[in-house]
Order: C-alpha cells, then structure tokens, then sequence
C-alpha cells in the first residue's frame, strides 16, 4: 500500500504512509469542513493528526478518510450525533455534537 | 561552488520533515566519507522534533580534522519542505549549493547560489513507485554536483547501510547521477 | 453518564498553550485528557479547585495543556507531590496522571504509600506497555515477548499487573478501563474522583507510534480495536474458562470500598489536639 | 525582649523551635540520625498548632511533599542528614527550578557513606551548593551555637520565601545534640517575611517576574491564578520551552536573584583581632575552638582574628578578600578534608611565600580542639 | 593496529564498546535521554556475550545492582543523565566507600532539574565531584571527540579497577549522539587492566590493604574469601569501627590513593602555541570551539594554547600551574555558569591586573562557538 | 525438620567480631539469625557460597555476624544489591536481612520490583512494626494507634500487610511466622531457601526496648508471649469469625508456587543469543 | 516491683529493672554454670544479656532466673534437651542441646 | 579546688552507664546553671552507648561564653562505673574534684584530687527504697561540694525536669546534702 500513488482530481496526494506528517499536500476541498456552525461534524484540521481514530470508529461510516489520511464528512446526513467522534479524536479536532 | 574547487572542508545540512529520511541520508553521506578517509562529523536534530516536526541532520566532511562539529554556514544545503528551506537557507554560504524539492518548496528565490530545484518527491514516485526514495535521490544528486565524496564511496555506504535495500538505493542514487547530469539550472530558465 | 459536548472541553484547554499538542498521531493520551476533562466538567468543579499533577513521560506532559493548577514535577514524583499539595490545602481535589512507568517503575514506592494511607488522591495512570517518552524502552508493564529498545530478543521480564498491585499495597478505589471505553472511562474516573480516599485507574492505551511500530501492532485505530477487544468487563471475564482467557483482561472497578481517609484523620488529629499546649507556648 | 526563663535546649530543638516560630506549618520528613529530633519535634508540636506533619516513605518523598505543600502555599520544611541530602538532590534542584520556597535541614554526620551516623563532620559543606545537577545556585547558613540555631532557622524561611528558593540550614552531630540556654525571643520582635499574594487579576499574572531585587507576588494552588511549573526549561509563565533566549533568561534570573543580593544573603562574624597578622576562617562547630584557641592566644599575648562565616552559600568572597587577603597566614580548620579552605583559595589564590593557608582537618568524628588549631598556626609558621 | 573499515557511530556507541572491550560484563540501567543509546546498545550486546543486562526500576537500584555485581566479581556500569546521578548520589558515595570499582557515565543535558533533555551542557561537572555527602575524592574522565568516547571508557574501566572505586565519564548530548568515524583498535592492543585475585589463604587476607600504588589482590563475593562490606567506617578488614585511628587510616587511604597517584591519573591536551600569550581552558565538546578558534586566530597570525583536561577529577592542577599562570589572559568558556573557572581561580588566583580570567558560559541548550571565543578574547582585552 | 545444635551454628558466627552482638537484651534480631543460620545448616549449603545483603538498621546489622559473604549496604536497597550479585554470580545463594522500615517504607520499591521478576532470592524481613535503629519513629507496619516517637498522639496512618503486598507484586513464595515460633520460622526460612524465585518471608518481632517501651508491651517474655498468642496457622485463622479475627493475624506459608526464575530466564536468553554476531566483532 | 531490693546470701543484689544493664552486681553461685562438658544446660554468661526468654519458655521450668535477671539452671534434672532455649535466646548463649 | 576558690568555668564530666540516669543528671545540671544566668553547653554520648553501654553527660558552666563545646579535661568527675572511672580519671585536672560510686567502683587510687567516694547506689536503695535516685544524689552531692550552682537553682532545676518526680527528686537532693556536709574524705581515712 505504501508504495501507491494516486493523481487526485485536485492535486498530488499521497498516500499516508508515505507522508511526512505536517508536509504540505494539496487536497481536494470537501464539504462542511469550512464553516463551524452549519456543519453537522466539524473538523479542526489545524488540529487535527489524521490518525484515522474517527472514521475507523464512526459507526455510522459518516466519515470517509482521504488519500492523505485526514478525515471528511463524506456523508453528513449519516450522523446521529453520537460523539464517538469526539471522545475519541485524542486531538480535540472533530465534533459530532447537536449544536 | 562546482566540483573541481572543492574546498578542504565542507558543511552540508540535510533539512526537511521527519519522516523524509534525511537522517538515513545524513548517515549515509557520513559513512561514505569515512570509507573515502576522510573526516566527517554527523550531527541531527533530536527531540519532539524527530516524532514528526522538522527535522535536520548536519554532515561536516573534511580532509583536515574537524573541531566544531556543527554545521554553521552551509556549503551545501538540501531542503525538501518549504519550513526548512525559510529557516536554514539564510545560513547557506553566497556560494553554496542549494537543493530542494519543488513538490513541497514553492517560494524561493533564486539568487546567485547554485540552485538545483527539481520535484525529487514526484520523480521517486514516478520513477520508483514510491516516495521512500527521495532521500536517496537528493543525497546522490548532491554528491553528484558536489563532489563531496566520490561515486565510488556513496555506493559502497549505500550498499552497507540496509543490505536488504541495496538494490533499490542503487537504483535510485543512478537515476539521480543521471538528473544531476541533465540538469539546466533553474536560474536560467526562470530569470 | 452526562453528555459533554466537545466545546465544554476547550474551556478547560489552556488554548495558547502550543496546541496541536506535543503527543503523536493516534497517541491515546489526548483522548485521556478528554475522558478526564468531561469527568470534571460533569461533577462541576471549579478549575481554581483543581490540580492536576504529573511526573515525567509523554503521559506526563498533560498538565500543561489543562487550565487548572498544575505541576509537571520529576520521574516517578508526582504523587509524592500531589501529597504535600493535598496535605497543605485538602480543599483541592487532586488528580495526578502518570505513565505506566512513571508510577511503576521508578514511582513504585511512592505509589503504593498513597495506596496504603489512603490519601484522596486520583491517580490515571496511562497504561501504555513502554517507556513511550525515551523512545521505546520496556517498562514493567511491558507484555512478556514484546519487543522493546532495551528487549531486543523479546521481553523476558514479568509483567505487573497494576491493579493487583495497588490493591495489595491497600488501595479503596481501583479500576481498569482502556483508551478506547471512553465513555466508561469517563465515568470511571468521575468515580475516582468522587471517591473519597486513593483511587487507582489503570487506563490502558495505544502507543502506535514507539510501542506499535516496534511490535508490528497496526496503525492507531487497529490499536483501538485490539483495545476494544481485548479488555471485558470483570463479570464477563470472570466467566470465561481458562483457555479463553488467553489475551483476556478484565475492566472495571475492581474495589471501591470506603475507609477513612488520611487527611480527614489528619485533621481530626488535629482538632482533638486544640486544647494541648505548644511546647512553644511556654 | 525576652522570654522570663532562659530555656535549655539542643541545636535540634533550637531549629524546629525556629522553623514554627518562622511559620513553618509544614513538615515532611524521614527520621535519621543526628537529625531526628527536628523531625520527632515536628511530630508533636505541628499537629498542635493545626500544620501538618507527615512522614513520608523516603527523603525523596519528603522533599517532593515539602515542595508541593509549598506550591499549595504552605512554609515548609525538612530536616534531614547526608545520606538524604544525597536522595534529595533531584528535589532540590527542582524546588530551586521552580523556584518555590522550601527549607531543608542538614544536620552533617560523619561521612561518607552511613560513616559515623551519631559524630559530628562537616564534609557536607560543597555538596550544599553542588547536591544537585545542572547550574543552580545554592543558600545555605551554618550556625554555632544552639541560639544561632534558632536564629538562623528563621533567617532560612525568611530567604527561602524572599527569594523563591530552596534554603539549606547546615548543622552537625554536635550542634544538633548540644544544649545551651536560649532566651527565646517574643515572637513580636521576630521579623517574618510572608509570601505576598497577587492582586492582579489572574490573565497578567505572570509566575517569574523578572526583578533582581526579587520580591514579588507569587500565587498558590487554589488562590484563583492557575499557573504552570516544570522542571522543564521554561518561560515567564511558566511554560516549557527550549527557544534560546527565553531559557537564557530563566538562567540569568536563577543565578542573579542570588549574585545581586550578595548584600542581603551573606553575613559573616569577626572574633578576635582585626589588625591580627593571623587568622583563622572557621564556620559552625569548628569555629567555636576557633573562638576558644584566639582567646588562649590572647591570654599569651598572641593577636588572632577568626572569620566565621554565618551564611555559607553564596560565599562571603568579599568578605574573605577584605578581611584575610591581607594576612600573612590564614587558618583554616575544617572537619573535613579541605572544602573551605577550596573557596578561600579560589579567592586569595594558594599558599605563597608570602600568604600562607594552613588547613586543618579532621575525619574522626572527633571535634578539632582549640589546642589543635593553636599547633597548626605553630608548626606551619 | 587499525580494523580494516572506519565504522561511523556516536559517542554514545562507543562508550558502550570501550565499555565491553574493556570487559564490562555488567551493566544495569535506567533509561534516559541523551544517555538511552548507552543503555539500548547494551541491551542488545551483553546477552550476546554472555554478560549481563539489566535495565532497573531507577537509578538507585541501578547503582546498586553494579556495585552488587561488581561485589560478586563483575566489571560493571551504568550510564545516566544528571537527573540520575543525583538519584544515584547516595550509590555513589557507598561505592567509593566500600571501594568497590565500577563506572558511571554521565550524557549531560541541559539542566537544572528537567532541563532542556536533548540538548547539551557542561554543567555537571562540580556534581561529578561533589554529589556524595562525605569526603570522598572523585575520578571523571571527559572525552572530546567519538574516538575518545571509546579510549576514555575503557580508561575509566581500568582506573576503577586500579583505584577500587566509582570512576565517571562525562559525555554529554552533543558527543553522545554526533557520529564521527572511528578506526577501532585490535583488543590485542588495548591495555585492560583485571582485577588481581588474592591467592593467600583466607585468615591472612585484608580487604583494604595500605599500599599506596593501590593494585593489591580484590576478592569477590564466592571466591572464599568470605569478607564483609560496610558504608559504616571500618577497620582494613571491613568490619564496623568508631577507632578514630581506624576512621582517619581508612579517611586517608580513601583520599590518597587518588592524592598520591595523580600522574597516573590527570591526562592533559595541550593544543596550539604554548608560547602564545593568550590561552583556552576548555573541556569536553567545548575544547573543539577552542580548537576551531585557535586555527581561525592562528590563521589571523595570532597565537593561542589551548589546555585541554582529559581527566576532569582530580583536577589537573599542576598543569594549570605549569602551563597557564605566566599567561596574560586565560579563557575558560564552558556550557554552565562557570565550574571550571572555580578551579582556575583556586589554583592562579582570581583575577588581577597581570592577568584576565575571562568566562564565557553558554546555558541555553546551544554549543559555544568559535567566534564566540574569539569575541571574548578581544571584548576582555 | 533437622535439629541444629547450637554448637554448629557457632561455626557459622564471625567469633571476633565483637560478640556479644549490638542487638538490646530480649530483642528478637538475633533469634532470627540463629533460625536462618539452622535453615542453611540444615541444607548444607558452604559458607563461601552463601550471600546476606542488608540495608540498614538494628536488623541489618545482621550480616556482620555471620562467615558468609557479606554486605551491610544502604538504607532501603538491600534488595537492589543482592539482585546485581545474583545476576552476576547465580551460583551464590544470596539471603537479605531487612527490616520492616528498610524494606517497605525506603525500600518498598526495590521489593515489589524483586517480587515481579521472580529473582531468586530469600528476603528475611525482621517485622518489629518501628524503626528501631533510629529509636522509634512509626513504620509502615506500626499498628493503627500504637505510640511512636513521631506518632506521639498514637498512629493515624494506615499499615501495610506485607504478604499481601508482595503477593500483589507478584512474589512467588510468601510466608509469615514470628520470634516465637523459632521452629516453624527454620523450617519456613529453609523453604524459602529452597524456593526457585523470589521469596519473602515475613518474621513478626519483638523490639522490647523501643516499641516495647513505647508502648508499655511489657518484657521480652511478654513481648515473646503475644506472638505466640496473636499469630495463629492460617488454617486455624481462616475458620475464625471476624469477631475472633480481631488481634489475631494469620502465619504460614501464604503462596508457594512454581514460575521461571529471572536469572535461569536470563541465563536461557543468553544460551539461545551464542550463534547471534556482536556489533562489536564485526 | 521496680522499687524493691533484696539482700541475698551472697551479695547485693539488684532487680534487673533498676540494673543498668551491663553494671557489675555480685551473684550467688549456682550448679552447673561453669563447666561446659559435664552441664545438661550451659549458660555462657559472657554473651548472655538477661532478657529471661530462656526461663520463660523453659517447658520443663528447668531454668530459673537470679534476682538481677539472669538465668541459671535451677532445676538440671529436669531438662529434656528440647533445645527451645537454644532456639529462643537471642544471644546464642545458652544450650539444653545433648552433647 | 573548693567552693569558694571556684574558678570562671568549670567542666564536669558526668559519668557510669546507660540506665544510671547520668543524661538526667546532666540536664538537670546544665538547666540549673541555666536558671542561674551562666553560660553552659552539655553534649553527651550518643549512640550504641546509650542503649546499655557505657554513658556520659558533660556539662561546662561558665560565667564567661564557653566558645569549646566538649569537656576535655574535667573540674569535676562523676564516676558511676570502674569502667566509666578507669576511662576519664586520667583527665580530671590534679585540682578536679572526683566523686565515685564504691558499690561500683572498686578499685580507685586516693591521689591528691579532692575525693568523694561513697555507695550512692546503697544509699539511694537503703534512704529512698530504690536505686532510681542515684542520679540525684551524685549530682546534689557534686554541686554541694563544688558550689558549681547554687543550691536554689538546682532545686529549681529539678522541680522544673519532671514535675511529678518533684518531691521525691528534692528529698534525694536534701539527703545528699546532708552526705556532703558530714562526709569524711576518704583520704584520711585510708591513706
Ligand atoms: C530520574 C529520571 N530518570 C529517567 C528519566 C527519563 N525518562 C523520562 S520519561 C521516562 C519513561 C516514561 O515512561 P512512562 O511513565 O510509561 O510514560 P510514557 O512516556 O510512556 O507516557 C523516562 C525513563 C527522567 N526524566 N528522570
Ligand atoms: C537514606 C537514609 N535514610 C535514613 C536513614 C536512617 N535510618 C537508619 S535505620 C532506619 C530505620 C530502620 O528501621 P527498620 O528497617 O524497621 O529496622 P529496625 O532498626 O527496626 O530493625 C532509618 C530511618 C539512613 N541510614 N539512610
Ligand atoms: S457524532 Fe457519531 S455518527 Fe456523527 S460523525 Fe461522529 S462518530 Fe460519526
Ligand atoms: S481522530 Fe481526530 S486527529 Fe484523528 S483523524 Fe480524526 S479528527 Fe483527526
Ligand atoms: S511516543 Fe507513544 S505515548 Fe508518546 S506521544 Fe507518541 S504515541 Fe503517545
Ligand atoms: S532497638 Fe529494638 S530492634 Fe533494635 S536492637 Fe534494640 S530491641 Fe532490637
Ligand atoms: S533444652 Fe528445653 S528443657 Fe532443657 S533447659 Fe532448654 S528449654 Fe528447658
Ligand atoms: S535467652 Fe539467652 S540472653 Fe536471654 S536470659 Fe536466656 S541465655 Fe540470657
Ligand atoms: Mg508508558
Ligand atoms: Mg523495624
């Protein structure tokens, strides 16, 4: 797996294990990432380490993971609010509370 | 700086992120220079650093005995994220040797350094199916333009270092003897 | 259990104090630090009433993210601190959060000292199998086997089983519950806090980074799953048959019995003795 | 001034009695010889008074509970002897990071090792300013007499608080088990030094002022200001950190808060003869045959003057300059094998023909007599 | 002489290899930063050999261990950073009291207390002396450079088995994990000193025999000798003693087998132009600041003498004597506060018109630099 | 059980070492001696290849006595010693001598890591419930109440049961007998002898001069008298109601058990490492 | 019983409660103290520190105890070599052994 | 050396063994010169000794400061034991005054120092029904016969020490002083 890499429509990703941590990579722009009150989900990307915890234990698969390895909103109708989310990301980047 | 006035004593930084392998590169360029005799020092950044943050490693390579062992002005300096190339390339020499990725570094200047700006994350992709390269790339373009150790001397330590990895590192440090043959300095084009 | 939603947290994060914070990617120190948090914020006490101490490891280095009063004091101290800070104004409540080795291995004693006088403090105890902060050396919590810095052929070391431990030397409060359980880890803690008297919560967590790596456990969620899958409930566990028990752990609250508790007796000591004479007084 | 009757009472007494006179309310402690009386006073007299006294499992747990009692806003203190100060190196140099007052009691036995545990030394006397890693500057004071026990217990809090450090009271075997009477002082004409608490609201607080003169508000657990320590390199506000500058001025603060008060820190006693040709450099215990043999050599006529220094660390390097530099010998008797006598000759340089320094050294568990001292100046002239 | 391929590693790796080629089959250990290379490299190579690792609970019990495995006939070690040598004080002191050889290393890191942990420092170098209560003189070796790392350490090893007593190596961050390449000898050609076994019948041996070369027979725990150890004062055979005669024989041989072997044991480097005027005092990593300092000026046509101590405890003074006081200025820039510019001015003398002492001290986490020499020596002109 | 005359254990003491020993009139300390000099007689082990490591107080004084390989060492670390001396020569069988002091309260680290490795060693511990040697200052075994020189007002801290401690560190073999029963306490001292891991062996004693005194205990007799009346079988114990469990304290051996012990674990290690390179041969 | 003294036939002697515990008192002689080989019981009183265990523990009440505290064997017929006060003096000073 | 030619500052060693009660003498001693407004310093063995070996309390009183802290040679020695006699006779001053204890002290040489040597433990058992009063006795005999305090002080100093032993302790002094001032010296008699 660590020896792929996929040409995204917006840019060069690579794939997580081969990513420095804080390189810069472009990424291509998903939905309710940038306005905290609208959003369902929100995601603190400054924060944020792309360990994978969330969307490994959404249950409801709300969160998809992108090439990079940092998390999305992939389907936000999908929520229920649970917070597993939050009790889990250990970087306080991600809440699924009723806001 | 060019290969034929190479100085008795050269300092070399290594910069990028943590996970670059800049350390393995550092290592490497060290070894050789100890199989060629002569006399190196290797220094790195250590810490919180190393777990993720920037990350550096200093080779000083000298035929006279080196006494300060850190690399203070840089004859040559290799910078693979943007972070690195901000922070260490105001300490490059007027005449060093700059090298960095254009996949990571977008803004720099070019002066009247020797730059060598070249996409060496994509061309290992490319090239190699895979980033893990890179710093081997980057070393043995370095060696290449520098003449700091001899070819001769980065194969053997290339081939020491992992065994297991030989055969891909010789890969690489050829493709990138190549691109260093090939190269058009960027100041040209862009100025 | 009362819902804590995340925005309640940050008031209790010192913001401007360098976050992302220092631990890596996956690290379950942070959801720890949340777990503890909620904890606090459900039984409702004030941040000026609160201390939060630690001794050194990267388990340690959560003080300095929480706006409480904190100290981040030497390898293997920190209860022995959070003992004179407890002592001298026993209105705080007192937590302190330590690694598997810092309360182990070279904190040991002091550990189990604050078990037997049944102090009321709260101790976490970050339970993740290595010596994360020194980069991978084996602890006394290290399974036998795995690989460790300083085990390159496989641990060949016992294993303390914390919790034993802390109940031998006298503990009232002792608990087990992992990085994953957080809602139960909440809750655990919350207990921990309300008891009065020491109370020992062994959290058992994921060092993907040091430990996983050095023992080919998987990335940080795969780390979580084994986690969630190793550690059952003490009712469940204790019905399980020896063979299944292979890789088994027990969680829970082990032991929560009340006792008196050291500096209330402190203080009695004290009131009975108001009509006593100072030899200074003379 | 006075208390009615004088009280007859040891070094050790004389030291609990002037930690709780100076406010001590708090003590953690690990009994051993020849220190355990403080500690066994505490034990009785703290819980009396409504402080604490605890007895921890260790010295290492004692120093760890005495700083953190202090962080809480406690006076506190411990006592100990050389094989603790030595377990308590960690905790010192963290209390003197942290720069939060403590006192630590000393009271030296015969070393090294478990040595002599019930004989008086003073071979403690350079690890009180190098017990512990890393640069730190140290205080210590060293009495002689059973009311300069008292005296300088006081004066110990009162620096520790004054100066946000940890304080070391240097005493023996013999001064700790001597009795002498003591006039207790009323406790009105004892000047105590209190911490001032803060009063600017908490978000300008900042936990490490920078203020030679050092004074100034330090917070406690509790008091509402939530701050920070780590033995980490750290900022003004107590916060890790590693950029050079900032570590560069916790260092100058650390090291200045000391140098620049030499003034307030060091005292030092003249005995004896100012315009004397020789004298003698002798502190606590030793001082006092230092005392005895001046008086025997002025009864023959003899001029002798003693430099006794009451405050060991920092050193009285002026002192020393000004009033030895220029005799033509200088004694030096110590119950050690030559640590004074290490500073007196960074300070005048060694022995030369025209300057000589005699030491004097003993290691027996046996104190240096007068006549011993009187020799020395003999033989060596 | 040489093995064929320079191996590149750092100063850490190779004081474990002098380590294991001077025989240490011992070693016990806790883990800490910048010192853990040590221990890890251990870790894996004893087991291999047959010898024993041990990684402990703390330092304490890390002391312990080699002391007891040195008892029981081992050539033991453990290496540390400050924080653990002042844990390890109380160990120390008992090592040098029983006189029971074994090493320690000391990786300094920027301190007091936690300090700045991966980053170098000078400034434990009076702890090296002093961290033990009691009077018991120290041996501390500071290498320079990767290759000395190796040499040193199995000086260090020899000279605690010669000496029967702790011996320390001082390291610290940046040669501890600097890599230069290092040509190791042949075992054939290291000159490793063994422990002498006693051969005469049990009744007639003494443990602690009065020969002031100090090599005489060293029986171990199991070889028959039955002795007994103690860190009360003992008699030569070990046994408890408050003779004063029996204290002051035993105060003696401690202090002089280091006293009255000091040409065995002080190692000097002399570098640059000893006619120059001016001149460096600088140990450790700092020495090559200095060395780099004196090209740049030598190339300026200026000309400087470095003296540079191998052997930091006992401290070299008559080389300091011998080589630095006809000097106009002396520079001594290290990365404390000034540690070993307390020794200068104790052996020369502080300070004065004929001559400059001037200190350059360095406590951010940062190395001195050349031209930071070269500044201090034209500012102080 | 093998009768010891006292004639053979003689041969055992250091007869010019400044006999009568340093030990008060009626304390137990030199029973204790007498009881684990028999327990090796009766084995048969050579006196060259017999250890005692002590730390320090009145019964760490112990080691000077006997014509073993001995060593008086520092206050709390017995333990740590004898473990260096094990692994470095496992031929040796090595005995510590400790007190209740220096094994649990400065020393309780060193023990409980001891206990979880499994290292073969016998550790005596002289259980007087004070600090004998410093002259009576509160231990972590002074029972709740009694008077100490810094419990003046009668103890308010809580005691540690050491078997239970030591059995939740992990140790294989614990035991408890006293003074009084000298016959049991050389059979169980020889058994702890024989055990192949780590054993502890609690002996409940009697400090007439200073606890005694303090606490108005009566002679040594009397002193002698308790133990026998207050310390039952644990049979006989566990069959008491908890009304006659009051005063009274379970002896006996407590755990037996056979697990790998850490030297032979070592020493297995090492043998499966002889076709392993070192990096130094290269 | 700390306030009483008695004269004997042979001497002062004093209760052990009021002895300094290594001052000289003049005892009364008694059987069997002074020859080793021909003892059932031997005292060695050098080493003996009077602490009374071995009377106390006797089970054949073969050992008494002189005024000042120390042991003597009152009734040597009675002594069945049990060895208890082998066992229970702490100094090593007595033996009921057979030899 | 007697009452009235008493000298600035007096050393007085106070010696037998552990149990006799010598450290109570001595502080009650030292507390008397205390009350009296002198100077004293008292030190004492510490130790093994004091639990049954020998035992020794000294106390200097000065009128003048007493800078030296130890007795070293004695104005007045109180010997309880031939032990205690036989070790710090030799450094009683030839003026010093020795008071010893016959039923203890046996074998003693009649020199030309000023000799009190009675059986104070007899006598305590014999006038007081114990021994437990040796102490005070020797002590009120010491301080009669070298005036070293005054009789109002030491009574004092005893009330003071432990009040509920108060009456006996004053009736030991009481009888003491009637010793002193009917005592024979032995040299007379014996010479
Ligand atoms: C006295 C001392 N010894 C050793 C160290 C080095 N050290 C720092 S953290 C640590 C271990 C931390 O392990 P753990 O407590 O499990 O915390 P983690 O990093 O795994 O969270 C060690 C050995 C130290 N700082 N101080
Ligand atoms: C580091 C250190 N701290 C304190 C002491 C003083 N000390 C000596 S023995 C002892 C306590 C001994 O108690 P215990 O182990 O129960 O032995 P006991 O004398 O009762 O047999 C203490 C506190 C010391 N020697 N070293
Ligand atoms: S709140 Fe629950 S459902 Fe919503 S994204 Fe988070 S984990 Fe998924
Ligand atoms: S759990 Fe947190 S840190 Fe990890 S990927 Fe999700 S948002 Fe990012
Ligand atoms: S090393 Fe391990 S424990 Fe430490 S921060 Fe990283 S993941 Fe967490
Ligand atoms: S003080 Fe107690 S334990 Fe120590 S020797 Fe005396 S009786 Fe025994
Ligand atoms: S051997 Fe037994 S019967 Fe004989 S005297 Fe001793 S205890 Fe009594
Ligand atoms: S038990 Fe021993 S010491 Fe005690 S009285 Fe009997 S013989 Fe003497
Ligand atoms: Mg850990
Ligand atoms: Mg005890």
């Amino acid at each position: 797996m660590s020896e792929k890499v996929e040409k995204n429509r917006d840019g060069l990703i690579i794939k997580q294990a081969d990513t420095p941590l804080k390189m810069q990579v472009e990424v291509n722009e998903v939905k309710y990432e940038g306005d905290y009150r609208k959003a369902p989900v929100f995601i603190f990307h400054d924060w944020c380490k792309k360990c994978g915890i969330c969307v490994a234990f959404c249950p409801t698969k709300a969160l998809g993971r992108k090439l990079d390895g940092s998390p999305f909103v992939e389907h936000p109708e999908k929520c229920i609010h649970c917070e597993t989310c939050d009790k889990l990301c250990p970087d306080f980047a991600i809440t699924g509370a009723k806001r | 700086m060019s290969k034929s006035e190479k100085p008795q004593k050269l300092e070399v930084r290594l910069s990028g992120s943590g996970g670059q392998g800049l350390l393995t590169a550092g290592l490497i360029l060290s070894q050789a220079g100890a199989l060629q005799g002569l006399n190196v020092t290797q220094t790195q950044s250590y810490g919180a650093a190393s777990r993720g943050g920037s990350s550096r490693s200093d080779v000083i390579i000298s035929d006279e005995p080196i006494f300060y062992p850190e690399a203070t002005r840089f004859d040559a300096l290799v910078a693979l994220t943007q972070e690195s190339y901000d922070k260490f390339n105001p300490n490059l020499r007027e005449e060093g040797v700059l090298i960095i990725d254009t996949v990571f570094v977008k803004n720099y200047t070019i002066s009247s350094q020797d730059i060598y700006a070249l996409p060496f994350t994509q061309i290992a992709m490319e090239k190699l199916g895979t980033s893990l390269f890179t710093n081997i790339i980057a070393l043995s373009f370095l060696v290449k333009v520098t003449g700091i150790v001899t070819d001769k001397y980065l194969k053997e330590a290339i081939k020491d270092f992992k065994p297991e990895f030989a055969e891909s590192n010789i890969k690489a440090m050829k493709l990138a003897f190549k691109l260093a043959e090939e190269y058009d300095q960027p100041a040209q084009e862009k100025l | 259990m009362k819902k804590i939603p995340q925005k309640e947290i940050h008031k209790y994060l010192r913001h401007n104090k360098k976050f992302p914070h220092v631990w890596c990617p996956g690290c379950s120190d942070g959801i720890v630090l949340g777990a503890t948090i909620r904890a606090i914020a459900e039984i409702g006490w004030e941040k000026d009433d609160c201390a939060m101490v630690s001794g050194i490891g990267c388990s340690s280095r959560m003080p300095v993210y929480v706006d409480f009063n904190t100290a981040h004091t030497l390898h293997g101290r920190a209860i022995a601190y959070a003992t004179g800070i407890k002592m001298a104004k026993p209105s705080l409540n007192v937590c302190v959060v330590t690694g598997d080795g810092d309360a182990s291995a070279i904190g040991g004693n002091h550990l189990i000292h604050a078990c037997r006088r049944n102090i009321n403090l709260t101790v976490i105890c970050i339970n993740n199998h290595i010596y994360g902060m020194t980069g991978g050396q084996y602890s006394p919590t290290t399974p036998h086997d795995a690989i460790a810095t300083t085990m390159p052929y496989g641990n060949i070391d016992n294993v303390f089983d914390l919790c034993k431990l802390t109940i031998g030397a006298g503990a009232t409060f002792v608990a087990r519950t992992t990085a994953y359980h957080a809602t139960e880890m909440q809750s655990i803690i919350k207990a921990g806090f309300e008891h009065n008297g020491f109370s020992f919560i062994e959290v058992m967590c994921a060092c993907p980074v040091i430990y996983g790596k050095l023992n080919k456990q998987g990335d940080a969620p795969q780390m979580m799953r084994d986690l969630r899958d190793s550690y059952v409930p003490l009712i469940t566990y204790e019905k399980l048959n020896a063979d299944e028990k292979q890789g088994q752990f027990p969680r829970g609250i082990f032991k929560n019995e009340v006792a008196p508790e050291y500096s209330e007796r402190y203080a009695a000591l004290v009131e009975s003795l108001q009509s006593v004479k100072g030899e200074g007084d003379e | 001034m006075e208390r009615k009757k004088p009280v007859l009472m040891q070094g050790n007494e004389a030291v609990a009695r002037g930690a709780v006179d100076a406010g001590i309310n708090f003590f953690a402690g690990y009994p051993i010889t020849p220190s355990t009386e403080i500690t066994e006073f505490m034990s009785r007299e703290l819980p009396r008074r409504g402080g604490v006294f605890l007895q921890m499992e260790d010295e290492i747990a004692s120093i760890a509970a005495i700083i953190g009692a202090s962080l809480a806003g406690a006076k506190s203190m411990t006592a100990t002897s050389g094989p603790g100060i030595s377990l308590m190196a960690e905790g010192i140099g963290y209390a003197k990071m942290i720069e939060q007052p403590c006192v630590v009691v000393n009271v030296m036995r015969g070393g090294p090792s478990t040595g002599l545990p019930t004989q008086p030394s003073q071979a403690d006397i350079q690890q009180a300013r190098w017990c512990n890693h890393g640069d730190a500057p140290a205080i210590a004071l060293y009495p002689s007499s059973v009311l300069e026990c008292y005296e300088l217990t006081i004066r110990a809090v009162n620096l520790a608080e004054k100066y946000r450090t940890c304080v070391m009271v240097l005493s023996d075997a013999m001064l700790g088990h001597m009795r002498e009477p003591v006039n207790l002082p009323d406790l009105e004409h004892v000047n105590i030094i209190e911490r001032i608490k803060p009063t600017i609201p908490p978000e300008w607080y900042k936990h490490y002022p920078d203020n030679a003169k050092y004074r100034a508000p330090l917070a406690s657990f509790g008091d509402g200001y939530r701050f920070h320590v780590t033995g980490l390199a750290h900022d003004d506000l107590g916060f890790p950190t590693t950029r050079p500058d900032e570590v560069d001025r916790m260092m100058k603060r650390l090291k200045n808060k000391i140098s620049q008060n030499i003034e307030d820190l060091v005292q030092v006693e003249l005995f004896g003869d100012e315009s004397a040709r020789i004298a003698i450099f002798a502190a606590g215990i030793t001082a006092r045959a230092a005392k005895a043999a001046i008086e025997i050599a002025h009864q023959h006529g003899k001029k002798l003057l003693l430099v006794r220094p009451l405050t060991i660390w920092p050193f009285p390097d002026e002192a020393v300059h000004t009033y030895l530099s220029d005799k033509k010998m200088i004694i030096v008797p110590e119950l050690n094998q030559g640590q004074l006598s290490i500073e007196i000759k960074r300070i005048l340089g060694k022995s030369k023909k025209t300057r000589k320094i005699v030491e004097v050294h003993k290691v027996t568990g046996e104190l240096i007599t007068p006549e011993e001292i009187l020799k020395a100046m003999k033989e060596d002239n």
